[in-house]
């Protein structure tokens, strides 16, 4: 695994190189040189199998990081290459040629994400959603529980009542406190 | 040839068509497996609606509501989880983080209707059917647990290294220790009622574990302007009403806040409370005394902006937390922390200044606007029995007093002391001390009314004052202190029975065939402690409202009949710091209001 | 004779391709049907559809549409605590939601350094193989279900149920069990279960002759089986295709065996391998499968300790954090390799969690260009044999 | 034109025990299917409370007329095979409208139900419908081959085409029904009657997991409760079919009963333990044995 | 043979205007596939022609014994919608065996009584939930399992499943437990059963009366309505 990663790095400029376990490594690679990173592991390490295509999405810092993730079945390794894209028109190279499953995950990504894969076949259609019209879902600032209470009929007559405040309701209506505790939001 | 049997084997299916079918005859009602996870109970009486179901639940199925007949009241919040079909998943998460372990699961499965505004019931509440079924799932045991159920040992000196001096020997959490034991909290909240300063208690915990002490240095000092003291000496009634607690070890409140004051530089305190720039606005306030009450009402006022003057009786200020806790309790200098921010913020103290005499109560009128006392309670109180006015009785009070003045106290080699508080507690691992010192062991007998279990006293206090030897011996009422030739020779007890009578009141009952003697050449009283309101003129003493029991009647303010006097601390709540340092707060509030109207 | 009736279409007449590349597929001349298999179709397998485009009884086109199923699990898990991702995301997976629980457990303790009590690695792997168990229940009859011999099915399923009950005495449910959890599990196993499981594993015993007799020895299956539904050996990495379904053709590939995990290494066991890579070497290994997980239910039952702790401290449930950092942890369900990727970003909750299903691949690319030429008739047969689970797409 | 009140009184009378039988075999059927799948199924009452069922259903939609006649046409074939079926042999009573030179009718009457029902389920636009509809066709026409084959040569054998006069010639002993006299034929036939009845492997007319569930799909309600007055009627009439060519016919109403529950347990027992063949599997597989079989039979005459 | 005779009274042009009525021309129609065809209402019932109230048969006892032939014989569409569908299995073979209680899967709509809405249900199958009840036959019935049918469940805060199921079309039992065991869904059945009998199980008519209403709730939250309005 080792003298793998000083192979490449005499070809690439990898960072944040990371060692989770003995055989999974995850890696960083700029943008431009992701596919070639990719293709030249099939092609020439034996990264036969792609395990997943993925997305992180890092709002704070206005990038999406999009994680490929190969496994060379001979030796028993795993790679993961992580490249950071814009979360503005957002749009990385796509690599469905490389495998076949990988038009599937565009897809997704496209549909989840909104990141553009121009030439991926069929990654304008409808994967999971149909006819959605928001932001895309999986985005850090579309909010679910917002959306669902606003779209889908919670039922009703539902009213709970925080321990603490409702004790000094009950207690000590007057006399001075901190304010309530605030239990579900760090 | 195989081809003729893949025709024929498929055939030997039919063989089953004289068996007897596997179905189960009556599927409707079957009983599901002893751990089933089926339709939630709640044994409602253990239950003290903390909540934490309500906030483990992912799927928000519960709702915490209030239920007839169930009373808010210190550790319950009279709330009971209503639980929500239409959202449950039967995870039982709620049921294995339950702190009092009440809520569980029967092993029913069945609900069926065509209402679906039907499916939300309050378990043990609402009748049901399931209600009596002792099967299903349970928390599993042993060593299951979604926190910390043991509390994270307090670092102390080793009784060996403690009992010869006065220097503190509880040492204070570390960072990690602190972390780990503010990851036991749940957040429940039900500790900040019980708090007579109502502290946030959870949130200066969170503050803890987000490791942002200033942040929570700033929510103590919301409440409680004397974190330093009460970290150490605080009589901690949150940690009894702690819902983690009912379940294993409370959460060491106490030792959380000492970690916060502990880790917080003084002299950042400034910066960190945001209290550089306070505007005065003109009015004057007189404090008397300097003790917690005092000193709280005299930082929240400053905060507010007014102009206040402490006047204390004794050389330095702390009143009973430095003249009657000591030393290796609660060490001057954490004291003076406290105190010096609280004078920094423009409060004037003024020492050796006896109201009545040195300066009265209405020369305080004419020049203030209002007056605070907080002057607690330091006369002791006697037991009255026969040989009490002997000259080696002492009071604790006196005792503790003298030696944090730093003067010289009788110690003698056998002493017993009456009393089963705190206070009792201290005056015997002092005089322990003592003892060891001047004559290398010790032998100090305390003995209480009270049994071992209803002592008033904090258990750690019993059981570190055993650690330095000395002999708690409780359950006892004295009945007289025998002396031979002017000499005390030891007390006589009989067994006490029970303190209380049914309806609550104080009324022993002693065994009056059942007695011991305790030798003894000195005895030290420590069954409670008089007010001394000498300073209050008659005329002023008219217009202030006394019970039957001579106890001030003060309003929620604290204000007393006479509108610009404001009585707090131990006088009105008994001893003990927190409730003065509530009292303070409060009046402070009250006198601001009582300004704000009198223009 | 066979060749007499052997009308293989000839995709040299139609339909023509276009000068694009695509296929000039006129709906309106008559000569192509669209037809949907799915989402509302006994034929299913779950609740997906596959839209084909037929002419005759040939597929010309297929296209696999999913999200019927979808509830957006990996953006719920975002907003929920570590320990409440739990039951909602062992739901992602119907048929064997104890795999779910692992990964998700395993990624959590991988990344917060926590070690398991080894008697609770016992009881996972026990867990772990009662699923796949229940699941091949389904699958290995489930088989001849798609050629309408339901028998097998109604064995299986009572078998499978029994296994159910098993389930429920030890974990407390009967689908979403919630027994693995991190730091353990949530149970030791229950007076007299090793006797209980014991009895069921003889009736499977049995079973496994009878689906034998009635499947695999069955002229007709044999017929509908053998040559349909081929996977080639070169499609196994360009498809990503794992688990049984790249062991009928002879690629052996088993996390189990490649990268053990939980107490595999101790079993004694070597995954079954067929050559052909059509519908019924895929029965085959899954029948194989079927045999051998009994065995190694009985291999684990008998060399686990006694008692033990079941589940090693962790911070607080209720507000537990984990320091940046992202892994991925793979198990092997009984559809080839089920992972998880995992990324936490020091808060309280995880930053982004990705489900790695098989038949996120099997289901979508592999079904789509393995349905062409296909007999509509095969359509079923295809989906099931590659044991398509449509929520584990979608999630 | 006398008409024999009689005469139709019995055979409307014949026409309800057939329809009653037909639906009280068919829960027999899934009862029996159900104990081999080691359960007990459904009540023995099931099928009629199906059909009133299926009557009760309020509303009810229509793609057209041919529609509307799809059903009709396929009840008006199973009752006029049942018309010119002779029932119990030796009874006038019992033999309806059979005639000579009947058999040929009746295999006309196989078809015809077939054929109205092909046209009526194409015109509900369902593509399940179609798909099943041409391999039903398909299917059946292979089917008649061996079977008319089989019925020729005992035509031949018998020197008839009177289905009651085939009966006749087997009275006197099981040694003389057809079974043993002419086996090739008969082999052929009750080959051919596995795809007759529907019945798995030869079930992909309806075959639920492939094209659920072929022509039928859109028929719903009444126009449902008479194709399953119509399948009752079909299953009890075509078994009395072969028993009457190849088993000796009956005598009493109970020996009915008797032979045409097993003639039709047959193609059960077959279906319960085999998968459907596809269509061209299932073609060829009527092309060769059973047609080798009746060939053979009209060979050997 | 008079002109006359062609002429119609008003009851009769009554019955033939409602024959010619706009829903009832034949129109060009864009299916979901994209194609154009050309319907006739009259013949393809291809309409969206609002749904009738069937009232049920005017004489009580013949109603009554109906109903008992409907209780008796309850028709459920095999549509696994949710996860609920992996307890269905079981319920149909060996172990639980509900062909004793009546109750059989259907592999169509128009054929089956009852819809099983085992879950559940993302936007994308309710469309399809909503068409297939549609096609299925007055008197139908809906059995809702587990929470998630009565106020979301688990995924309460999901974007893609609905809340409550009782907006979208009528439901007649809910059983609870996520998922419910088929025992308790046996109990469920019973439980319609019940209400079958009872004369109760009405929410077909329940549906058409309040039609604009529950397509209004549809119509909400199924962004790209490209089916017509009714029992396409």
């Amino acid at each position: 695994m080792k003298d793998l990663l000083e192979r490449l790095n005499t070809k690439y400029n990898l960072t944040d190189i990371k060692y989770q376990r003995d055989n999974l490594v995850f890696l960083t690679i700029g943008k431009e040189n992701t596919i070639d990173l990719v293709t030249h592991l099939r092609d020439y390490e034996g990264f036969t199998h792609f395990v997943l295509l993925s997305c992180v999405d890092w709002i704070e810092e206005g990038k999406f990081q999009l994680t490929y993730f190969l496994n060379q079945p001979e030796r028993k390794y795993d790679i993961a290459i992580r490249t950071m894209i814009d979360r503005d028109n957002a749009e990385m190279v796509s690599a469905h040629h490389l495998w076949r499953q990988i038009t599937t995950y565009q897809r997704e990504l496209r549909e989840m994400y909104g990141i553009n894969f121009p030439g991926s076949p069929g990654v304008d259609e409808n994967f999971i959603l149909e006819g959605w019209d928001d932001i895309p879902p999986m985005r850090r600032e579309f909010d679910t529980k917002q959306y669902s209470e606003d779209t889908f009929f919670p039922r009703e007559g539902r009213k709970t009542h925080d321990p603490a405040s409702y004790m000094k309701e009950k207690l000590y209506p007057t006399e001075p406190t901190t304010d309530k505790v605030n239990k579900t939001d760090e | 040839m195989g081809k003729i049997k893949d025709i024929l084997s498929p055939f030997t299916a039919w063989g089953n068509v004289v068996k007897e079918p596997v179905t189960i005859k009556k599927p409707i009602g079957r009983e599901a497996a002893p751990r089933y996870r089926g339709f939630h109970k709640n044994d409602i009486d253990t239950c003290i609606g903390c909540g934490t179901c309500e906030v483990i639940c992912e799927n928000e199925a519960i709702d915490l509501v209030p239920v007839d007949g169930i009373e808010t009241k210190d550790g319950d919040s009279g709330l009971r989880p209503m639980i929500d079909y239409g959202r449950c998943c039967w995870c039982a998460l709620c049921v294995d983080v339950c702190t009092t372990g009440s809520l569980t699961l029967s092993n029913e499965y069945t609900w069926v209707s065509e209402d679906p505004d039907e499916f939300r019931f309050i378990p043990g509440v609402d009748k049901k059917s399931w209600d009596d079924n002792e099967k299903g799932w349970k928390k599993p045991e042993p060593n299951y647990e979604f926190y910390g159920k043991k509390r994270v040992e307090m670092p102390e000196l080793h009784a060996e290294d403690r009992d010869k001096s006065f220097i503190e020997f509880v040492t204070g959490y570390s960072k990690q220790q602190a972390e780990e034991e503010a990851d036991r909290c749940v957040e429940c909240g039900i500790c900040t009622a019980t708090c007579p300063a109502h502290m946030g208690i959870p949130e200066y915990i969170k503050a803890i574990r987000n490791d942002d002490l200033e942040e929570g240095l700033r929510i103590l000092y919301e409440t409680n302007p004397l974190p330093e003291i009460c970290g150490r000496i605080c009589t901690h009634k949150c940690e009894d009403v702690c819902s983690v607690g009912h379940n294993g070890d409370p959460i060491s409140i106490r030792w959380l806040k000492r970690y916060i004051a502990d880790q917080n530089p003084s002299e950042k305190y400034k910066e960190i409370l945001n209290a550089e720039n306070i505007e005065n606005n003109g009015k004057k306030v007189a404090i008397i005394g300097s003790g917690p009450s005092g000193l709280s009402a005299a930082y929240y006022l400053a905060l507010t902006g007014y102009e206040c003057t402490i006047f204390e009786k004794l050389p330095e200020a702390g009143g009973m937390m430095r003249y009657g806790i000591p030393e290796y309790r609660l060490p001057y200098d954490q004291i003076d922390k406290d105190i010096n921010y609280i004078l920094s913020l423009g409060v004037d103290i003024k020492y050796n200044v006896n109201i009545g005499t040195d300066i009265t109560l209405d020369k305080l009128k004419k020049d203030y606007d209002a007056v605070f006392a907080g002057t607690g309670l330091h006369l002791g109180r006697s037991t009255r029995i026969p040989g009490s006015d002997h000259e080696n009785v002492y009071f604790a009070t006196d005792l503790l007093r003298e030696i944090s003045l730093g003067n010289e106290i009788h110690v003698s080699e056998k002493i017993v002391v009456i009393g089963g508080g705190n206070v009792a507690m201290d005056i015997t691992r002092s005089l322990a001390r003592l003892q060891n010192n001047k004559f290398g062991k010790v032998n100090v007998t305390a003995t209480s009314l009270e049994s071992e279990d209803i002592m008033p006293a904090d258990r750690e206090e019993v059981v570190e004052a055993r650690e330095e030897k000395a002999i708690i011996d409780p359950g006892w009422g004295p009945t007289s202190i025998e002396i031979e030739n002017g000499k005390i020779k030891g007390l006589h007890v009989q067994k006490c029975l029970s303190v209380f009578d049914e309806s609550g009141r104080f009324n022993p009952k002693f065994d009056e065939s059942n007695t011991k003697f305790f030798e003894a050449d000195m005895i030290v009283e420590s069954i409670g402690q008089g007010m001394d309101v000498e300073y209050i003129s008659e005329e002023i003493r008219e217009q202030i409202e006394f019970d039957q029991r001579g106890r001030i009647q003060v309003n929620d303010y604290f204000q007393t009949g006479a509108k610009w006097l404001f009585i707090g601390g131990d006088i009105i709540q008994g001893p003990d710091v927190i409730h003065g340092i509530a009292n303070g707060h409060k009046a402070a509030i009250g006198i601001d209001k009582f300004i704000n109207q009198n223009g | 004779m066979n060749n007499l009736f052997n009308w293989e279409p000839d995709r040299s007449k139609y339909p023509t391709v276009k000068d694009n590349g695509e296929l000039d597929v006129d709906l309106s001349s008559h000569k192509f049907t669209k037809l949907w298999v799915g989402p509302n179709h006994p034929g299913i397998t779950g609740n997906m559809a596959v839209e084909i485009t037929i002419s005759g009884d040939e597929i010309v086109q297929a296209k696999t549409h999913v999200g019927y199923l979808h509830r957006g699990f990996e953006k719920l898990i975002e907003r929920r605590l570590f320990i409440q991702g739990f039951p909602t995301c062992i739901r992602m997976c119907v048929a064997e939601p104890d795999y779910n629980e692992y990964i998700l457990s395993k990624s959590i303790e991988d990344l917060s350094g926590i070690e398991i009590p080894e008697m609770a690695e016992w009881l996972r792997t026990l867990a772990l193989e009662m699923a796949r168990l229940q699941s091949l229940l389904r699958t290995v009859p489930g088989q001849g279900g798609t050629f309408s011999l339901g028998l097998g099915v109604q064995w299986g399923m009572y078998l499978r149920d029994l296994i159910s009950d098993r389930f429920e005495e030890l974990t407390g449910a009967r689908i979403y069990h919630m027994y693995i959890l991190p730091g353990g599990v949530r149970g030791l196993l229950p007076d007299g279960f090793k006797a209980r499981m014991e009895e069921n594993l003889k009736l499977i015993d049995q079973f496994v002759i009878n689906i034998k007799k009635l499947m695999f020895d069955n002229v007709i299956f044999k017929k509908r089986a053998i040559g349909v539904g081929v996977i080639k050996k070169e499609w196994v990495d360009q498809f990503g295709i794992v688990g049984p379904n790249a062991r009928a053709v002879g690629i052996s590939r088993d996390i189990r065996k490649d990268y053990p995990y939980l107490k595999y290494q101790e079993l004694d066991f070597e995954p079954p391998i067929a050559k052909n890579g059509d519908i019924f070497a895929r029965s085959t290994v899954r029948y194989q499968e079927l045999i051998q997980t009994v065995d190694l239910i009985r291999q684990i039952m008998a060399k686990m300790p006694e008692k033990g702790d079941i589940k090693s401290p962790t911070p607080n449930v209720l507000h537990w954090k984990i320091a940046k950092g992202e892994t991925y942890i793979r198990s092997e369900s009984s559809r080839g390799e089920y992972g998880m990727y995992y990324v936490t970003d020091g808060s309280d909750k995880p930053r982004r969690i990705n489900l790695r299903g098989p038949s996120y691949n099997h289901a979508m690319s592999l079904l789509e260009h393995m349905l062409i030429n296909a007999n509509i008739s095969d359509v079923h047969a295809i989906m099931v044999s590659l044991q398509t689970c449509p929520p584990e797409i979608e999630r | 034109m006398n008409i024999d009140f009689n005469k139709l009184f019995f055979t409307f009378l014949g026409l309800m025990i057939v329809l009653n039988w037909g639906l009280l075999m068919s829960a027999l059927m899934r009862k029996i299917g159900a104990r081999v799948a080691k359960r007990y199924g459904i009540p023995w009452f099931q099928p009629w409370v199906d059909l009133v069922k299926n009557y009760a259903i309020r509303s009810q939609i229509t793609h057209g007329v041919m529609f509307y006649l799809g059903p009709v046409f396929r009840l008006s074939g199973g009752v006029g095979l049942f018309l010119f079926m002779p029932m119990v042999f030796g009874s006038d009573l019992w033999t309806n409208f059979s005639f000579k030179g009947d058999l040929i009718l009746i295999l006309y009457f196989q078809f015809f139900g077939m054929l109205g029902m092909a046209l009526g389920a194409g015109e509900g636009g369902q593509p399940h419908s179609f798909i099943g509809i041409s391999r039903g066709l398909s299917q059946f026409t292979t089917i008649e081959v061996p079977m008319t084959l089989a019925v020729i040569a005992i035509a031949v054998q018998y020197q008839t085409l009177s289905i009651s006069d085939i009966v006749a010639a087997q009275q006197g002993g099981i040694m003389n029904w057809t079974v043993f006299t002419n086996p090739f034929a008969t082999a052929a036939a009750m080959l051919s009657v596995l795809g007759a009845f529907g019945h798995s492997p030869f079930n992909l007319v309806k075959a639920p997991n492939e094209i659920p569930i072929g022509p039928p799909t859109e028929y719903h309600g009444t126009y449902l409760g008479v194709l399953r007055t119509n399948a009752a009627i079909l299953h009890v009439v075509e078994a009395v079919l072969f028993m009457n060519l190849f088993f000796g016919g009956a005598t009493t109403w109970i020996e009915l009963i008797v032979k045409s529950f097993l003639i039709y347990f047959w193609s059960v027992f077959v279906g319960m333990v085999f998968p459907r063949f596809r269509i061209e599997q299932s073609v060829a597989w009527f092309l060769k044995i059973p047609l080798i079989l009746g060939i053979i039979a009209i060979i050997l005459l | 043979m008079t002109e006359d005779n062609f002429k119609m009274s008003n009851k009769q042009e009554e019955e033939v205007s409602k024959f010619f009525a706009p829903e009832n021309e034949k129109r060009k129609v864009e299916t979901p596939d994209g194609e154009i065809i050309e319907i006739n209402p009259l013949q393809d019932y291809f309409s969206d022609a609002r749904p009738k109230v069937h009232h049920p048969n005017t004489s009580k006892v013949v109603e009554k014994f109906l109903n008992w032939a409907r209780a008796e014989s309850l028709w459920v569409l095999g549509f696994g919608t949710g996860c609920g569908s992996i307890e269905i299995p079981p319920l149909l073979t060996p172990r639980f065996d509900a062909f004793r209680f009546g109750v059989q899967m259907r592999p169509t709509p128009r054929q089956s009584n009852v819809i099983i809405i085992s879950g559940y249900l993302a936007v994308k199958t309710l469309k399809r939930v909503i068409r297939s009840y549609e096609q299925m036959q007055n008197p139908k019935y809906v059995l809702a399992l587990g929470s998630c049918t009565i106020n979301g469940g688990m995924y309460f805060d999901s974007y893609n499943t609905i809340n409550r199921l009782d907006y979208y079309i009528p439901v007649d039992v809910y059983v609870a437990g996520c998922m419910p065991r088929p025992e308790a869904l046996l109990s469920g059945f019973g439980k319609l059963k019940e209400l079958i009998k009872a004369g109760k199980g009405e929410k077909a008519n329940e549906y058409v009366e309040k039609f604009d209403w529950y397509k209004a709730n549809q119509k909400k939250i199924i962004q790209d309505w490209n089916m017509p309005d009714y029992n396409w």
